[in-house]
């Protein structure tokens, strides 16, 4: 039953090490790299390109259609990093659809369209960003809680977009078809906003990882009393955290103009549902305080390849659906099982 | 009494728990026996398995192996309910109150007195006054939102739901950590009183003076076994009770102050600070190198002093800082001119349980160790093994998560937060609650290296002889006041005592 | 309704049964036909894609290939670039925005597949070989001439006139409202208020209800949706009111029997109807097989064909009942 | 050493007490009345009435307008109400507008209603607590993440909905109009159906303040391990809670169809959105162990009586959802406002 005496002596001498000492090497190697977290999201993927393979063999594993899985996640892939820094913080945003709708249509009107390209993308991003800040402000300073604040940005962007556009679809202009290059061009096979996606990506990942920002905000999403106490000013950092989600929504705002030529105030429609689904399905806790870019993005590309795969498929939309709920739940189970079985 | 009752047939018999969690023999075959009548004292350091013990005890956790025996059946504690059938309640270490319902929906939470599912709150008010009164607490309103209270207040709320059951045992765990000592000093007494009716209590302290006093018996917890059963309280020396407990010989004494009073500049001048109704103008100075204790009762200020310094409360007056006044620029100002606080409550208000010890140690010092927001990450581990080597925080493992470390060690990687960061000032809120003799010990000579390498150190604590026996100056605090100043070396425990609760002194 | 226990013709069957007419429908060349439509959550939109795949299934020499609906453009674009990748012969693709769809239908033409455009019209003639679709401004006219006239013939003056429109996003209720507007102007009445709902019997009924207690006598309402309809006469039934007539839109079976019972308030609906799926299969089909319609003199499908808007009431509906779309 | 143990006793009186003492008696006396925290909605309601009289007195104060308010939000009150005893208890139900279609659609099929209108009742109302069963299970005892196995439910619930009534809105028939009489038939110039709401609302009430379940709600979402201790089966009393939430989706689904004459796959959109935000507006807190019935019911009752502000002076939609995200932003800053003045 137990140990022989001698042995136990040995491990005693650190008075709390016993506990320690056993799962510390695995527990830190493993989740520091967030390998074996993400483990049952990549096994349901993998299994879902089974499926791919099986039912649709001879289009799924193509290069166009691993090139066309990619340009669906982009847009909402930009959203996903700026929403999965919000969510970490201990926040919420609600906004990120209409936002970039609004983004996407003040960027088209016709007096922003007669500068050119560039002055559309910077009218996009800083809307975004715009917006963002608005939403870091009342949640910030105004203490409104997050889910209020951005639900009240989303119905009155989506208004202001609708009222900007009076309702109609603004077509990217002959002029500045660079921002519909965006989504034709290709390098290497690949669209241009594709390499926008993994820049975001990657910038996001550097952002949280390697960086004093990164780490403020796990602090302030895990304990924003202790954050606050070891003198992080968590009200500006809370604002920050909205500013950027605002931002990714202005740069998603230029991808949805690349792919569909158009602004409009319909773009964007439940991004937010999709992007939290994502972002929690990826393991970050709605709470704050833990989470990875990793995970929101396989997450997501979870959701985008089961689009794929029923888009292939010829499914009807109810058994989509259906069959997409069950996906869910399962995926979440093989990612919990997988996590339990390594502590 | 505890004669008497050692010829009795004992009431609770644990033999050989053991309660694995992942990673972690947290018990590891502990026997205890509990007579009826007797108090029976839980010792060991932080981590040793105390509360997991009681835990088990209370059906809050399954063993692994082992057996239980209580009124001389062998049970099987399958749930809580199980337990508090059988008579047995419990006071948890970590409050285990809901903040949002009322003192008596609390006190009766999972047995309301209730007719078809319908909660009689007529009654449970009344029955929660009685318990209150009997606790010598009947200005605490039964209607009262619990996450009003003070964590005193609330350690009377938890006593409150113990008794509210028909109980033969009462476990209670560190019930005297968040108390000043009258307070200790009532609970004792209803100790006593339900002792007297035969109830047994197994009782759970880091303070051994408490046990001398009320104990009857003792048992000592190290790394999770049995290291001694049924010592006698009253009679086994304090250094013996130590040894069992550290494996060492450490002795509970304070590191030397400095002979002379220390001269060096003015560290901080606080000059009429106000917080209106729970402070009024409190002046007074620290020096560089010297440790100042502010003595008081519970709820007499202190913590509000300090935060006020601190800058995360507003207050009127000034604060000075190296001849600088401090304009109200919130924590991130007075963190940027050299402050620190290690606050009252380690859990909820400094550590983010979840990382590790690495970055809870770096947490504010995080401009140090980056170029324009990059992290320097290298350098960053390498000064945290540094620290977490310096203050010998244990187990020696930086990327640990915080969360498993015991109280001492956790409040040691607090203090090295701010060790790390070069600071000018030290407040220091109840810097030992919770902790182990072994831990205090360290961290009391860890305070006073930092006073001599010429910090000034502001000290909060409920226990007298701590401010006493650490600081070079005493505050003594009442009801928002300054009413007393002194060398510690001037004062004794019962001058200090009167003077806090009835101003005697003045 | 598909629970209406008299049992109406199937909505397949309630597509035009091909006509024998000349060698169109004798087997050819095997097709394979892509078809992508928005998701179907509304009754019309249901009907369409049903239409479209029981039209594919009369023939033996056509492989139907839908893709998944949905109502997100990006997802959309996804769907048709599969059918592209599928190299399908002909491409039937009603747009949830053609402006949004234009530059993927665009494409699909470049690369030499024939794109048959269903309603929602591409603003680049290059997207498209051949459009079909309703005729949205027209539908307008027609309820705003009903209303008109019947309000002139009642010798009603200053009318309470009001609209309850679909989704207001869409170029479409743009076009309706346009249309209807333009017709009431000649007979000197204006829109008293209109108001949007979203094309389901919910958002009929709460616009409805909040519509009716802001005007406390009406003479008349447009709606643009009979499916939302349904929601609408549920309010106006809860309220009591019957001051007022109402005339629907698209054509669904149950309002044409509504219309047919005349014991409620709706007399009359304008159709927009869903067999224009079924016409674009066939069209599609004749497009790839490089054929041209045998009741026309050219050798080709002509690039656009628009349904006529029409009109039906009491008198009418008898004839129209077996065209009108379960909703 | 220390003084004389009675001697203590007598000065320990006060200890604890100006914490205790001082906000005792306003704070308690108002909170738990649930006045002084209301008062904020209150305010912003009587605004908005101010607004309605000034703008359209004629409609505006009529009691028909006034029954027609309290009409359209019977529905989703009652959803709000379920509601809020999830997110109090510490969760979220993203599926409630999807289960009350689904319930509405099996209740309405041709077999169901050839046994006449109170089998159809009992069918809605047992599909909505199957399904919130069904949730209830998969977070208590599957541990999912609420919000993802709820959303995972109002998917595959929305695909049953449409595979059961092949995407077709489903009649009433001629033989179940007691149905549709919950609408039409009056009581004292009152339909129905709003006295059901309020039957709904004061149960829930009760039930939320009066009995042990309400009491352990409160627990289980403030502190549930502080719930597990107390010996509460927090498990199961998660799993009662989204059950309970489902059989009120249950009853919206017999009230819509009452309104509508229908059963629809497309009932319901968007709801869970909706009553949300107004249980959060209402005080209650999405981290679970505060809030109240009555202030959720008021939240609602401010949305209802924005639109149909907005209808009654002809705005169009656009501008209404610029206004309602004023409003939103105001009604909150209002009710922050007169809590703290009262602390
Ligand atoms: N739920 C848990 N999961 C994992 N490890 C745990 C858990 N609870 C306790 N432990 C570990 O078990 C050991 C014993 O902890 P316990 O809380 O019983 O100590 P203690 O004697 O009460 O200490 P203290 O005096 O600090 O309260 C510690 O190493 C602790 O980290
Ligand atoms: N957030 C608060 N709101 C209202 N009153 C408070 C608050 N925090 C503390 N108080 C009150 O302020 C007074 C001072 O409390 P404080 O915690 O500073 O005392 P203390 O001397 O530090 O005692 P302790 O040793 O318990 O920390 C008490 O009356 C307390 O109840
Ligand atoms: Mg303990
Ligand atoms: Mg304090």
């Amino acid at each position: 039953m137990r140990p022989p005496a001698d042995e136990r002596a040995q491990i005693k001498v650190p008075a709390p090490a016993p506990a320690a000492e056993g799962g510390s090497l695995s527990r830190l190697g493993l989740t520091r790299l967030g390998e074996a977290r993400h483990l049952g999201l990549v096994i349901a993927l993998v299994l879902l390109a089974v499926v791919g393979l099986v039912t649709v063999p001879e289009t799924f594993a193509t290069t166009s259609n691993m090139v066309s899985i990619l340009s669906l996640a982009a847009t909402i892939g930009v959203i996903t990093v700026g929403m999965t820094f919000v969510i970490i913080g201990g926040g919420i945003d609600l906004s990120v659809g209409a936002v970039m709708a609004l983004a996407s249509v003040w960027a088209t009107t016709l007096a922003t369209q007669s500068y050119g390209p560039f002055v559309m993308i910077l009218c996009a991003v800083l809307v975004g960003t715009g917006a963002g800040l608005v939403n870091g402000l009342l949640i910030a300073y105004g203490r409104l809680v997050p889910f209020i604040a951005t639900l009240a940005m989303l119905v009155a962007a989506r208004g202001l977009a609708q009222r900007m556009s009076d309702r109609k679809t603004q077509l990217v202009q002959q002029g500045n078809q660079t921002i519909v290059e965006l989504s034709t061009t290709r390098v290497l096979g690949i669209p241009v906003l594709v390499y926008i996606f993994a820049v975001v990506v990657v910038l996001g990942w550097v952002l949280l990882n390697r960086t004093t920002f990164g780490r403020r905000t796990y602090a302030v999403g895990g304990n924003p009393e202790a954050a606050r106490l070891a003198g992080i000013d968590v009200r500006r950092h809370t604002m920050l955290l909205y500013a950027l989600s605002g931002l990714c929504c202005g740069i998603a705002a230029v991808l949805i103009m690349a792919r569909t030529t158009t602004g409009s105030s319909t773009h964007g429609d439940l991004y937010e549902l999709d992007a939290i689904a994502a972002v929690i399905i990826g393991g970050t806790l709605l709470t704050g305080g833990r989470g990875t870019i990793i995970g929101s993005i396989l997450g997501l590309l979870i959701f985008t390849v089961i689009t794929n795969l029923f888009i292939l498929n010829g499914l009807n939309t109810s058994d989509q659906l259906i069959a997409k709920g069950l996906i869910i739940v399962v995926a979440v189970l093989l990612q919990r099982r997988s996590l339990e079985s390594r502590t | 009494m505890p004669e008497a009752a050692s010829e009795t047939a004992p009431m609770l018999l644990m033999r050989g728990i053991v309660k694995q969690f992942p990673g972690v023999r947290a018990l590891d075959g502990v026997d205890l026996e509990v007579l009826p009548g007797e108090v029976h004292c839980l010792l060991g350091q932080n981590g040793a398995g105390k509360s997991t013990l009681i835990k088990v005890l209370a059906g809050a956790h399954q063993p692994d192996e082992g057996t239980i025996a209580f009124g001389g059946q062998e049970v099987r504690l399958s749930s809580p309910t199980a337990a508090i059938r059988l008579g047995i309640s419990t006071m948890y270490q970590e409050l285990d109150l809901v903040d949002g319902l009322s003192v008596a929906e609390n006190v009766f939470l999972g047995h309301e007195p209730a007719r078809l599912g319908f909660v009689s709150q007529g009654e449970a008010n009344r029955a929660t006054r009685e318990l209150l009164a009997r606790l010598g607490h009947g200005e605490i309103r039964p209607t009262t939102e619990v996450g009003r209270l003070s964590p005193a207040a609330k350690q009377v709320v938890s006593m409150a739901r113990a008794l509210s059951h028909d109980t033969r045992l009462i476990v209670m765990d560190e019930p005297s950590a968040a108390l000043a000592h009258d307070e200790v000093a009532n609970l004792f007494r209803i100790i006593r009183e339900l002792t007297a009716q035969g109830v047994a209590v197994i009782y759970i302290s880091h303070r051994l003076e408490e046990i001398r006093e009320i104990g009857d018996r003792v048992t000592v917890l190290k790394d999770g076994r049995t290291v001694a059963v049924g010592l006698p309280a009253k009679e086994t020396p304090t250094s013996q009770v130590v040894a069992l407990m550290t494996g060492r010989n450490v002795e509970y004494v304070f590191p030397p102050r400095r002979a002379e009073p220390a001269t060096g500049a003015e560290v901080l001048r606080v000059e009429g600070l106000t917080v209106p109704g729970v402070f009024t103008d409190v002046s007074f100075s620290v020096r560089a190198g010297e440790i100042v204790g502010l003595a008081g009762l519970v709820g007499s200020g202190r913590s509000e002093i300090i935060e006020a310094i601190y800058g995360a409360r507003r207050f009127s007056g000034r604060v000075i800082l190296e001849g600088r006044p401090v304009r109200r620029g919130g924590t991130t100002g007075a963190v940027r001119l050299g402050m620190g606080l290690a606050p009252e409550e380690r859990k909820a208000q400094a550590l983010l349980l979840g990382e590790s010890v690495a970055r809870n140690i770096t947490l504010a010092s995080l401009g140090r160790y980056s170029r324009l927001g990059w992290m320097d990450r290298r350098r960053e581990a390498e000064d945290a093994r540094g620290m977490v080597a310096a203050l010998d925080i244990r187990p020696p493992d930086p990327e640990r998560p915080v969360r498993t470390l015991s109280g001492g060690n956790q409040q040691k990687a607090v203090l090295a937060r701010w060790l790390i960061n070069g600071r000018k000032l030290l407040l220091l809120d109840e810097p030992t609650r919770g902790v182990d003799v072994g831990a205090r010990a360290e961290l009391y000579a860890v305070v006073r290296k930092l006073a001599d390498e010429g910090i000034g150190v502001l000290l909060v604590s409920s226990e007298v002889p701590e401010v006493l026996g650490l600081a070079d100056r005493v505050l003594v605090i009442r009801e928002g006041h300054i009413i007393h100043e002194a060398g510690a070396g001037e004062l004794d425990e019962h001058r200090v005592l009167d003077m806090i609760m009835e101003g005697s002194a003045l | 309704t598909s629970n209406e226990p008299a049992a109406a013709p199937s909505t397949a069957a309630a597509a035009p049964a091909p006509a024998a007419t000349g060698g169109n429908d004798a087997p050819g060349e095997k097709v394979v036909i892509g078809f992508s439509a928005p998701a179907a959550d509304h009754g019309w939109i249901a009907a369409i894609a049903k239409n479209a795949e029981a039209t594919a299934k009369q023939y033996s020499d056509v492989e139907f290939k839908p893709v998944e609906p949905t109502n997100d453009i990006n997802a959309q674009i996804s769907a048709v670039e599969s059918l592209i990748a599928a190299k399908v012969a002909a491409l039937v693709i009603l747009p949830n925005d053609g402006q949004q769809l234009n530059q993927i239908a665009r494409q699909a033409s470049d690369a030499g597949i024939p794109v048959i455009n269903l309603d929602r019209v591409f603003p680049d003639k290059l997207s498209y070989r051949t459009w079909i679709g309703g005729d949205n401004y027209g539908m307008g006219v027609a309820a705003g001439h009903y209303v008109g006239k019947t309000l002139k013939d009642k010798g009603v003056a200053d009318p309470v006139i009001l609209e309850i429109q679909g989704i207001a996003t869409l170029p479409l209720t743009q076009d309706r409202s346009k249309g209807f507007e333009d017709a009431l102007k000649t007979y000197g009445f204006k829109v008293t208020a209109k108001q949007d709902a979203q094309f389901t019997v919910e958002s009929g009924t709460k616009v409805a209800a909040n519509l009716l207690q802001a005007h406390k006598k009406i003479d008349a309402i447009w709606n643009h949706d009979d499916d939302q309809g349904i929601g609408v006469l549920a309010a106006i039934k809860e309220a009591g009111r019957s001051e007022f007539f109402m005339v629907g839109g698209a054509g669904s079976a149950n309002a044409m029997r509504e219309i047919q019972a005349d014991s409620g308030v709706l007399k009359a609906t304008v159709t927009y109807s869903p067999t224009m799926a079924s016409s674009a299969i066939k069209l599609a089909r004749l497009i790839a097989q490089g054929k041209g319609m045998s009741d026309l003199v050219e050798q080709q499908v002509p690039q656009s064909i628009t349904l006529a808007s029409e009109t039906i009431t009491k008198e009418n509906v008898d004839k129209y009942l077996p065209l009108g779309f379960e909703s």
